[in-house]
């Protein structure tokens, strides 16, 4: 959630529980009889379930801490999470949760192909939809105006009469809830197996922040923009150049931050400030 | 009935008072100024009233409610606005949106929507003057203009008491006639109280308000009309001796903390 | 906003890769093996050799054999790869693009259990036949994938070789202590070993796991000297062999037997250790430079073979990769696996998806790798492991089994 | 036994943890004196770890040689660094060095590929070892742990009797107040880093003292983290807390193992890990200062 100023090292966490909420639903529901293809849905309700508490818990942390700290917080309760699963043994432990073939038994091998290729990627879509649509609905109405101030300058927004704490646990539930929902789907129904050590991976949120960053933060075509030069670059420069991509990819990184701190997008907003196409970069 | 009643409220930084033992009635629709030396207590004593800081002793009541404790937030809709002492507009967001925030949160909360809050703050950008820079990122404007700001947005809250703190400070005696101006026709026209906080400007005070409180190591020292209150003695030896030495110190405890 | 606006980015990415498809590699006339390799990342190591295996034995194939015969023609057969960073999106999205835009005719997988379980389910929707040489955990042939194949041997068996000799030199000596990396592969050969060790009647004193990218073992390795074993097996990976050695050595930890998994057969283990330390440890391996595996002895077995000897095998690796390295099992299991795959082709006489599965099923045969056979599931069993020793002046020697040994064992191993 | 167990542990995390704490310093003092977070800090330690490596195999050097060598060179890798990259977005918001330094790392861990290759790398010293009635202690571990608080006296003193230290207090403490004072504080930014990124590389070489072998151009992740946790402990900002964090982590990180091994059906070790982080986490929601903070 970029909206309210905290870098949310976290939203690896969410990602993550959400491939746990779904594989825990098809791995212990798949016997129950006449469930069928209700165990998906179960996996989906408790990914949120989980997603939602972990989004409670950090929307907690961001009323006491800030910056930095934030941040580092955020990472404690992901690393900690992650070895306590791995610790404690609980949910397969570091064995993880493997159930490609449960989903097959509960659903049949046709339906399970299916539910893993066209409609896991149909739902990331959606998503991924819905996500935009949630920015542009909140950016329009009073919670991206709160979440704006949250972020500027917390006193000042109390003292406008903005319940920060209301605003901020918004923000992480929505954050949460999304991530969540991308865990479960693009990770636990795609791949059908979820292990600690790869769902709990704070390297995907540094990626996501470079993304942001690359193409402007605070901008809407910004991810977007950085996002497909991350992506596209990365890409192309893998097959190109199999083994040297990110030989040749950090020093592009480092010129495009050093040339463009804002951004491209923001560079760009910043050369048409005032002109009418400055509304379509916002 | 008066609108704002502090009584024997006491704030302390550690072993600091800070604002010590003061008692101050406001009615409906009053200008007052606060006057006195730096780190006599007077922005602590306006972070009492909007809730940044609780006081240990004594209450705040506003009409007739008791809200010492109450949180910043709530406060806002009961009707009190303020501005910052360092303007503290939201740099990233245009002037109208800052403006319209103030409306969307402030006493009329629910019962306004995004877009006439925003109309309602372009109301206000004209009351203060900042037509010409509506669009602007309010990060981007000058000190002045940003104060602007943040009494267009303080107003756009509709309050019944706006807090002040430091209306004058760092301004030039163009600006100082323009914002002395502007606070009498936004008595007059929004029908609202104004507790303005002036610190050395006293010319500007004269004109401004009927009634001044001086404050003076964390305690009000002289409370009357205007006039009667310029020519005291003892005030004019607060400000002519200047704050000693330790006040001046207690000052920079006092506002970093 | 930024983290959900990277989801919907990276969708967006993935539908912008297909926009631009390179239709240039057309599959008419070679039969191309695709892999999602691991060239950067935490398994750069194992990618590295498998790419130069796999490069050899396409080298062999083309150049020796011919190339691959289909419909009676011979066939060359090509390589496409790319670096998937040993992360699982890249594996998923360079199946896909392999499958669908360079048409590949089978997939090979990534290196370890978890890259190929993620890549398992992209080629099981393509029908596409996927082998796999680098996941050993049995569970990924428990799923019900119907088009997996492993060359790499099965996780669960790697340490037996180990308890039988020692019971075999020494059957007095009972205590043993397992400490093993907690990860896939290393849980299953640790499964593995306590049910054999205790079926040879050992007594299993310690056993204890440690997670992975572990950078200090004294805490375990401080209880285990507690619990005075005669012998120590574990590992995972590279660097844990190397610091479980390594700090075995400063606390005195002194042992009859020490055996290792994946590190210790590495000429680095050697390096890294100052030679001395390593001295007399062991390490169960798929294959090893100096195995026995021959022509003549696939004869005698009764079994047919392909490929190359294990010195052309060392050569045409060497050509591969550019540099004067030795391959290891991962370069030998990748490059087998080509061999299976040219086999089945050969065998169903077709490049079709499901005939080569049902010849791989059938198929049984052996190579400078070894065996080659794999049940129903499609998990190999037709491989049997072997172990090394270093022995004094970095010599690498097969020690178990007696058929592939290429010397004796040390016994008890020398003190640290 | 169990107390001689525990016993043992914890002189070995001790001695650990004066490596850790000083491999943190280098980490605080950035974030104290530019406030950037420097997410490649691990492939920094990375550096030093081949610097001792290839000083050792290569020329026959000792890693004491290999210590200043590897200040000097981390700090001309700085001094780089801060002038091609980071004095640009020193202004910019925290995010943008947080990217730059991750860029930074990635390219160091490829450079570093591409020199030495993938391989596990290691070297013998072999100084021999202490028996302890509880433990056994490599002499290179000492040594390790004795240079880490020299190198901590050393900058102690530096910070605290020098012009130049007292001037990067004084831009930790409020930069804009030392700029008024007449603190050249740009120059204490360049040098700040250097010495920072000095102190990092060099304790690479410690590091290696302690852990002589799985010396790789991806060991540095593992670490990165770790120092995050540790400088939090500290405070963040104060390269001394970070030192005396360090110590703590490294005792917690050893010394919990044996009760944890206690409990049956579970993975000590990763609930030890873990332990770490819960408690920086709650460290962070009580204190958030740090344990040694105000």
């Amino acid at each position: 959630m970029g909206m309210t100023g905290y870098v949310d090292f976290g939203y690896v966490t969410f990602i993550a529980l959400g491939a746990y909420g779904m594989s825990l639903g098809i791995t212990y529901f798949y016997q129950v009889e006449g469930l069928g293809i209700w165990i998906v849905f179960i996996g989906f309700l408790l990914a949120l379930l989980l997603a939602s508490l972990s989004a409670l818990l950090e929307a907690f942390i961001a009323l006491r801490l800030r910056g930095a700290y934030f941040a580092i917080a955020c990472i404690g309760i992901n690393e900690g999470l992650r070895h306590f699963i791995e610790g404690a043994k609980l949910w397969g432990g570091s064995e993880g949760l493997i159930f490609s073939g449960s989903l097959i038994q509960a659903v049949g091998r046709e339906t399970a192909n299916q539910l893993t290729t066209f409609w896991a990627d149909l739902a990331v879509f959606i998503i991924a939809a819905l996500a935009a649509f949630l920015n542009i609905h909140y950016m329009r109405s009073k919670i991206g105006y709160a979440l704006t101030a949250v972020k500027e300058d917390e006193d000042a927004a109390k003292v406008m009469g903005v319940n920060t704490t209301k605003y901020k646990t918004i923000a992480f539930l929505t954050s949460g809830l999304l991530g969540a929902s991308v865990g479960a789907v693009a990770w636990g129904l795609k791949l059908g197996y979820v292990f600690p050590g790869d769902v709990f991976v704070i390297h995907y949120t540094v990626e996501c922040i470079v993304v942001v960053l690359l193409g402007g933060a605070g901008t809407l075509l910004g991810p977007v923009v950085g996002g497909l030069i991350y992506g596209l670059s990365k890409y192309w420069l893998a097959i190109i150049w199999p083994g040297f991509q990110l030989l040749i990819f950090a020093p592009i990184i480092i010129i495009i931050i050093v040339l463009f701190p804002e951004g491209v997008v923001g560079m760009l907003k910043n050369r048409v400030r005032g002109t009418a196409l400055e509304r379509y970069l916002l | 009935m008066s609108l704002l009643r502090l009584e024997n409220v006491t704030k302390r930084f550690g072993g600091l008072l800070a604002v010590n033992n003061v008692s101050l009635e406001l009615a409906s629709g009053e200008l007052i100024a606060i006057v006195g030396p730096n780190g006599a207590g007077k922005t602590t004593l306006f972070n009492v009233i909007s809730g940044v800081f609780f006081p240990e002793e004594g209450k705040v009541i506003f009409e007739d409610r008791d809200i010492t404790r109450l949180p910043a937030y709530r406060r806002a809709p009961l009707g009190l606005g303020r501005t910052f002492q360092i303007p503290r507009p939201f740099g990233s967001a245009t002037v109208r949106e800052n403006v319209a925030i103030g409306a969307m949160f402030g006493t009329l909360g629910s019962r306004i929507n995004v877009d006439e809050s925003l109309e309602m703050a372009d109301r206000y950008i004209d009351l203060v003057g900042l037509q010409p820079h509506r669009e602007k990122l309010a990060g981007n404007l000058t000190p002045v203009e940003k104060k602007m700001v943040e009494i267009a947005r303080a107003l756009a809250m509709k309050p019944k008491l706006l807090l002040m703190d430091e209306a004058m400070a760092g301004m030039n005696p163009k600006d100082i006639d323009y914002m002395v101006d502007l606070l009498i026709r936004i008595k007059e026209k929004e029908k609202i109280a104004i507790v303005a906080m002036v610190e050395h400007i006293m010319r500007a005070v004269a004109g401004l308000a009927k009634r001044v409180v001086v404050m003076h190591q964390g305690a009000t020292f002289v409370d009357g009309p205007t006039a009667d209150v310029l020519s005291d003695p003892r005030v004019i030896e607060v400000y002519l001796g200047g704050p000693s030495e330790k006040s001046k110190k207690d000052l920079v405890t006092n506002q970093t903390s | 906003m930024k983290s959900r606006s990277c989801m919907a980015v990276a969708g967006f990415v993935v539908t912008l890769a297909f926009l631009f498809p390179m239709y240039a590699f057309g599959a008419k006339d070679k039969v191309v093996i695709g892999h999602p390799a691991c060239l950067s990342g935490k398994y750069a190591k194992a990618g590295e050799q498998a790419v130069g295996g796999i490069k050899a034995c396409i080298d062999w194939v083309n150049n020796v054999h011919g190339g691959v015969t289909v419909d009676g023609k011979k066939v060359p057969l090509d390589y496409k790869y790319y670096d998937c960073e040993s992360k699982k999106e890249g594996v998923t999205s360079f199946i896909e693009r392999l499958i669908t835009v360079n048409k590949v005719n089978v997939v090979f997988s990534a290196y370890s259990s978890g890259l190929t379980l993620a890549g398992a389910p992209v080629a099981e929707r393509y029908g596409m036949v996927y082998m796999d040489h680098g996941g050993a955990s049995d569970r990924i042939f428990q799923q019900g994938f119907k088009y997996i194949v492993q060359t790499i041997g099965p996780g669960s068996k790697y340490h037996e070789g180990t308890l039988d000799m020692i019971h075999h030199i020494d059957p007095k000596v009972k205590k043993v202590a397992l400490a093993y990396e907690d990860s896939e592969f290393a849980r299953m050969t640790m499964g593995g070993a306590e049910k054999h060790a205790k079926a040879l009647g050992f007594e299993v004193v310690f056993k204890r796991t440690y997670p992975k990218g572990v950078t200090d073992l004294t805490p375990l390795l401080s209880d285990l000297k507690t619990k005075k074993p005669d012998i120590v097996i574990g590992g995972g990976h590279y660097e844990d062999g190397q610091l479980f050695t390594r700090q075995m050595s400063d606390l005195g930890i002194q042992v009859k037997a020490l055996s290792l998994v994946a590190s210790v057969t590495l000429p680095s283990y050697y390096e890294a250790l100052g030679g001395r330390l390593a001295e007399g440890v062991m390490g169960p391996s798929h294959w090893e430079y100096g195995v026995t595996y021959s022509a003549a002895g696939a004869k005698k077995e009764g079994l047919d073979w392909i490929g190359p000897s294990q010195d052309e095998f060392v050569a045409l690796f060497k050509k591969a990769v550019g540099k004067d390295m030795i391959p290891e099992y991962h370069a030998a299991e990748a490059g087998a696996q080509v061999l299976a795959y040219v086999k089945a082709v050969e065998m169903a006489d077709s490049i079709g998806q499901d005939k080569v599965r049902a010849a791989l099923g059938k198929l049984k045969f052996m190579s400078f790798y070894g065996g080659w056979d794999v049940d129903d599931t499609g998990m190999q069993i037709g491989h049997s492991m072997i172990d090394m020793q270093w022995q004094e002046d970095g010599k690498r020697v097969i020690v178990w089994p007696p058929e592939a040994a290429t010397g004796k064992p040390i016994y008890p191993k020398p003190a640290f | 036994m169990i107390l001689e167990l525990l016993g043992g542990n914890l002189a070995h995390g001790l001695l650990l943890g004066g490596v850790y704490g000083l491999a943190t310093m280098g980490l605080s003092l950035i974030f104290g004196v530019i406030n950037v977070v420097n997410v490649g800090h691990g492939q920094f330690i990375m550096v030093g770890a081949f610097v001792a490596q290839t000083m050792f195999t290569a020329l026959g050097l000792s890693p004491l040689i290999a210590i200043p060598a590897a200040f000097v060179i981390g700090m001309a890798l700085g001094f780089f660094f801060f002038y091609t990259v980071i004095r640009r977005l020193v202004e910019a918001p925290e995010l943008t060095t947080l990217l730059a330094t991750f860029a930074i790392g990635i390219l160091l861990e490829e450079i570093a590929k591409l020199i030495f290759g993938a391989d596990f790398r290691g070297y013998n010293w072999g100084l021999g070892k202490i028996e302890l009635a509880i433990t056994t202690i490599p002499l290179s571990k000492i040594y390790a742990f004795v240079g880490s608080i020299v190198i901590a006296l050393f900058l102690y003193l530096w910070f605290s009797k020098t012009r130049l230290g007292t001037a990067v207090r004084a831009v930790i403490e409020d930069s804009e107040g030392a700029r008024v004072c007449g603190v050249n504080v740009d120059w204490i930014y360049a040098l700040s880093f250097a010495i920072g990124i000095g102190l990092t590389v060099m304790s690479g070489v410690l590091l290696t003292m302690f852990i002589p072998v799985g010396i790789n151009p991806y060991m540095g992740g593992t670490y990165t983290l770790k120092a995050f946790v540790i400088a939090v402990l500290g405070g963040l900002s104060s390269p001394y807390g970070a030192f005396f964090a360090g110590l703590i982590f490294g005792l917690i990180e050893n010394g919990a193992y044996v009760l944890f091994a206690q409990i049956p059906g579970v993975a000590p070790f990763s609930l030890t890990v873990s332990l770490a982080f819960w408690m920086l986490f709650f460290l962070l929601l009580l204190k958030p200062t740090g344990l040694l903070g105000k």
